[in-house]
């Protein structure tokens, strides 16, 4: 298998789905020309030219609900956003159009579009620049969020949702961008819906996905796994929907969880799944779910303090030992 | 230059309207319709001389007083009636209501109830035509309140930068809900804002039926010689108020009443009298065919069904394998003719040259 | 006590307000010379003149980022939105800007603005007009939310978000404005993050908000007691900070919880209630914490379907009955 | 007209600018700043020609590109060094950052991240302005690729409406990020968009300090008189990429090589040379001078400590009792004079007649 970087596997996924299908094409700002903001876009204008790989101006509402208008009428497109903190800007026309078509018409239309681009902390940028918005968009019906984190599943599950029929959310994460992984050969897809077990332990389960997969849970796992503590690795990889036989199916052995997310607490994605873990598993619970979340605070740019606001190694070993009353 | 044909069948679809439109707010004071309900009474000539000047096959689409817009296309006056009714036999299954409704069959794609929504989504259709190498256009209506939105300004810009082929239709009918339109916009002639995207930008009477669709005809060759997108002012006016829970106190009685000399309907008549292109009497048939034609709306409304409640759950996400809804098959087991969107093609269009000339430095004016 | 409907309620306090403080204008769509959509701010035009109450164009972007502006520079912007499903065009102004303008500035500037208007469904108007939004909102530090259920609590909360030295998401409920219940005279206030308890009972909490507080659960509790099972009543009234305290209070009274909201269940206030409870009040519980809520879908215009997809009598005496093992 | 002072005042605060701005480029490097961050090397005339021409107490915002904005008004330079490394000096106490530089005492309100995002707020506080009944006035800057947002267009069709105080200044630098911005702009002569607004609109060499302030008098007057907003267009460069991590290579060697023959501060030496307002020793003396302050800023910032920890949990929200941060006072111990906004006064403004005129209906010109 190659290693290639998270934003070269992003890049293959766009470069094999444009030429496998003309209908698809990339908009956003930067893309073009320069290659994409984070260049992920590296390449694709000179192979399929500027009507497939087109610079928008700084319009996000504008693009966004243009993407929507094509994929009604038999385009697939790509939209990407600089970064999602952009996106509430075009918040609009992916919940209220995008995410209801199909709805309002009552089966008539169809809207198969991607929007996509990176969320999370990207470095010292402070407070309007590092938000993971995940949450404010599956609480929506009518949309799939799915947020990578590793290079072969941002291959896999962008091809994926490219080839849905759905409006899709799709996050990948900032400081991911240069991290190398391995990534299958040739063309294969990963499926929306289905989380990845990264570890397999019996001792409690570890729920997470994107940057903090890598960054600090599965660390956190092998620093306890030499303490002697087994942890599932669960990396939920879509968040919408999310895969409730896995998380169930691991709650059951283990008993007890963490939930680790980079997000704010209030009302996102990590209260889902403790709801969810609570509701569907009440009897198996031998501790209440913990979580290891971003602080309930806007970020700071000092470094100090972007490093505690952030989810640790540390935090995460001290939520395991919790739930392990410990 | 205006046939005998083209006439008739103008007149008789602005009575379609009409009468349609009537009957929804006799339905909705007998509580068969609820929510919102915005009547299109007294604009009808906006939307019958555009439909009469473009291609059956070009993309249509309104914000939420959409009523009529795909009426003239050529949908069942039944099953959007039903749609009010909140019926299962209704174009979106009772789904979306008034404010959304959805023909594609005809290509009327919607229906938005978001101020300015849809002005976005018609770009993108415009520029799916453009990708394929179709000469299609889209036309797109909104209110003059809507201008004041900025997906408007953001639109726009790519629209004509990118030389989209998209009519852009304010139907300025003087009010956003109870607000004068001067009120609110420091340019109240809003087909002059098309300037600051250098596009072009006219306006016509609304009321007469005959220059929207003259001026639509040449808009549309235009738009298909690859021009760039249009901004088109219909200065029109609407007789009710702006949904059925408006009283509309803020017009005079004088200005309702003076609008109403300008009646589309009226007008139009009066042309065809002096044509001699028809009768009084084959007038008034032709509104006893319309009327007719809405009251069979109505009892088909009427006896149609509720949807069935595990329809709470249907048409949120695509399955695989799931085919579009064709309403008039499902509901008139119709033969329908479905617009198809190509998924193999060449994209020809170069949106912009390799490499532009470097814009010159500029100094100012000052 | 004077009888007020809710819509005159929130007048009342809007004029009050507006009396007591220069610095206090109103601003939206429609509120002066139409007097409001919903009629919240019938007659005040007369009273305080146009630049005090202010007809904006369609752009609510716009009119909220120009209350930010104006609140920053020690004016307090009440800004009407029309509904909170238009508010989403204005999400980056409230969100971005609204909300961290104190921590971006290190404490130099304050935003004392409150946003308002009708959430939730409003009758047979469909999928874009008829949404909760408050968890949008709830996920961003920085803001407080704020959703009553009860004229007297509208009057009160208004006031007090009017005074709050913070950016405030107001949600009213479109379907309450008409409803009519008692408002104490004279000059009052109710404080922010203080739920109220509406019925005592020791069998089973329900925790609500809004216009599920007297459309449903105050009709459910009634039923119920006449079966013999009592229930406290909270009515959160503040959505964000939530009153912790009188929730985990109740909850390790009665063991049994049922959450009860109109909006979609995933990752919303709700998620987050189930969430705080199973943390703090595990031992507690003698069931997992139930939820009824709107269903996961968009709503329909069709007045059976419309009325199948929010909570119900029947379906949170059935949660009740469930959390009962009845 | 342009005296030996402020000519004088000009050049150094332009010094002082593009000091304080390579210093950041180097300690970029060093990676004692990190994360954006947006030099406004080449730019300096415009800040500096504004600051000139308006009152100290005037409103000034801008967006990211946000240092030289506050420092020409008298803010601190080393506490915004300390900003710019993330310390507890800063102004922000390290919160901001780069992109969020705001000095209220000195009347500089951010700083702002989302781009565009700040044109409304200014409107707000000219708002403000007017509605208290004060001769104060707002310039907001922004770049000429924010003038695509919707943003954009709401605001100035507000603000144009209700004839509010304010400036807007496209800084245009010809570019947004990579992008050329005729190559994302319909119109990219920005100021010509103001005609859709009905409100003046103008361009100026951006590159000229004695043109932008020259420009800026007369529109501060303008404003002063209640004439409604202006938008100016001062054409100008940025001499390095858009943000630290950009090499620029969008731009050819020859354009940039170019532009720089018009380095604003160049030109104001030889006016100020040829008026023998100052001999080429003078010139150098303030150089030094304002060199001496950057280097002290670099010193105060590197020695002074992180934030504490605690602080992440502040300024978030005010309770009770909470002053506002006096960031120069808790610093340096300075006597800050703190702008204060009235609490109790009569609003006297009438935004629009109470009955205006009904506007005539239009019958379009098609
Ligand atoms: C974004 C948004 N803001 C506000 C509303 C409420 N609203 C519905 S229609 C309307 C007036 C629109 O007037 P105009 O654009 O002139 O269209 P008309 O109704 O006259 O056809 C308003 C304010 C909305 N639906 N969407
Ligand atoms: C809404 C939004 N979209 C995109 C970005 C990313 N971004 C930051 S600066 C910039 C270019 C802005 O160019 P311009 O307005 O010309 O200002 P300049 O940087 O040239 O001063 C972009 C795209 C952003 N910060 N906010
Ligand atoms: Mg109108
Ligand atoms: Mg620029």
């Amino acid at each position: 298998m190659a290693e290639l970087a998270y934003r070269d596997a992003l890049n293959q996924a766009l470069k094999e789905e444009m030429a496998r299908d003309p209908r698809v094409f990339l908009m956003g700002e930067e893309v073009a020309r320069y290659n994409g903001a984070y260049k992920v876009s590296q390449g694709l204008l000179d192979t399929f030219g500027s009507a497939r790989v087109v610079d928008a101006p700084i319009s996000e509402l504008g693009f966004a609900g243009l993407g929507v208008g094509a994929a009604m009428v038999g385009l697939r497109p790509v939209i990407e956003m600089m970064t999602w903190n952009f996106a509430i800007l075009a918040m609009d026309q992916i919940v209220n159009n995008a995410a209801k078509l199909r709805h309002m018409s009552g089966g008539q239309l169809r809207c198969p579009i991607v929007f996509r681009g990176p969320g999370g902390a990207g470095g010292r940028l402070s407070s309007q620049h590092s938000q993971a918005l995940e949450a404010n968009y599956a609480h929506f019906p009518g949309l799939k969020v799915i947020a990578p984190g590793t290079p072969a599943d941002a291959k896999g599950l962008l091809k994926s949702a490219i080839r849905d029929e759905n409006p899709v959310v799709f996050i990948e994460a900032e400081l991911l961008y240069g991290v190398r992984g391995e990534v299958p050969e040739g063309e294969y897809t990963i499926p929306i819906g289905k989380a990845d077990l990264k570890r397999e332990g019996s001792d409690v389960t570890l729920i997470t996905w994107s940057r903090m997969v890598t960054a600090c849970v599965l660390p956190a796992a092998d620093l306890l796994a030499q303490q002697g503590i087994h942890c599932d690795v669960i990396d939920l990889r879509t968040l919408k929907p999310f895969d409730q036989e896995a998380v169930a199916a691991s709650v059951r052995k283990t008993n007890r969880v963490v939930v680790v997310e980079e997000g704010w607490p209030f009302a996102s994605v990590g209260s889902e799944l403790s709801d969810f873990i609570q509701r569907e598993c009440f009897d198996d619970l031998d501790a209440p779910v913990k979580r290891v979340h971003g602080l309930e605070v806007n970020m700071a740019y000092a470094a100090n303090l972007e490093r505690a606001i952030q989810p640790s190694v540390e935090r995460i070993v001290e939520a395991v030992n919790a739930v392990l009353y410990r | 230059m205006h046939g005998k044909e083209l006439l008739l069948t103008m007149y008789r679809k602005m009575l379609l309207a009409r009468r349609f439109e009537e009957k929804a707010g006799q339905a909705y004071g007998q509580k068969k319709i609820q929510g919102f309900c915005h009547l299109y009474i007294g604009q009808e000539a906006v939307v019958v001389g555009i439909n009469e000047a473009i291609r059956p096959d070009d993309y249509v689409m309104t914000g939420y007083r959409d009523h009529v817009h795909p009426l003239v296309r050529g949908a069942d006056a039944g099953m959007f009636m039903a749609e009010l009714f909140g019926k299962d036999t209704g174009y979106s299954k009772g789904k979306g209501g008034s404010m959304h409704f959805f023909d594609v069959e005809h290509h009327f794609y919607g229906g938005y109830g978001i101020v300015g929504g849809q002005i976005p989504l018609a770009a993108g259709m415009a520029y799916a035509s453009k990708y394929r190498g179709e000469d299609r256009i889209t036309v797109c209506s909104f209110g003059d309140a809507a201008a004041n939105q900025g997906a408007f300004h953001e639109t726009f810009n790519m629209a004509s930068k990118w030389k989209l082929p998209v009519l852009y239709v304010v139907e300025n009918n003087k009010y956003g809900m109870g607000t004068d339109i001067a009120r609110v916009s420091a340019e109240p002639d809003i087909h002059k804002r098309a300037s600051a995207y250098n596009m072009r930008g006219e306006s016509v009477d609304g009321m007469d039926v005959l220059a929207v669709h003259d001026t639509v005809k040449d808009i549309a060759a235009y738009l298909r010689a690859g021009k760039g997108p249009v901004l088109l002012e219909a200065y029109t006016y609407r007789f009710r108020g702006h949904s059925m829970s408006d009283a509309a106190t803020y017009r005079t009685k004088d200005e309702v009443e003076q609008e109403k000399q300008r009646d589309p309907i009226l007008k139009l008549k009066a042309v065809l009298l002096e044509k001699k292109f028809a009768s009084e009497e084959q007038l008034e048939a032709i509104d006893a065919e319309e009327k007719k034609i809405v009251e069979d709306a109505v009892s088909f409304a009427d006896q149609s069904p509720e949807p069935p409640l595990e329809d709470v759950w249907t048409h949120h996400f695509v399955e695989p394998g799931d085919q579009d809804e064709r309403p008039r098959a499902r509901v008139r087991g119709a033969e329908v003719k479905w617009p198809t969107y190509p998924t193999d093609f060449k994209v020809t269009w170069d949106l912009e040259p390799r490499e532009p000339a470097v814009t010159p430095i500029k100094k100012g004016a000052a």
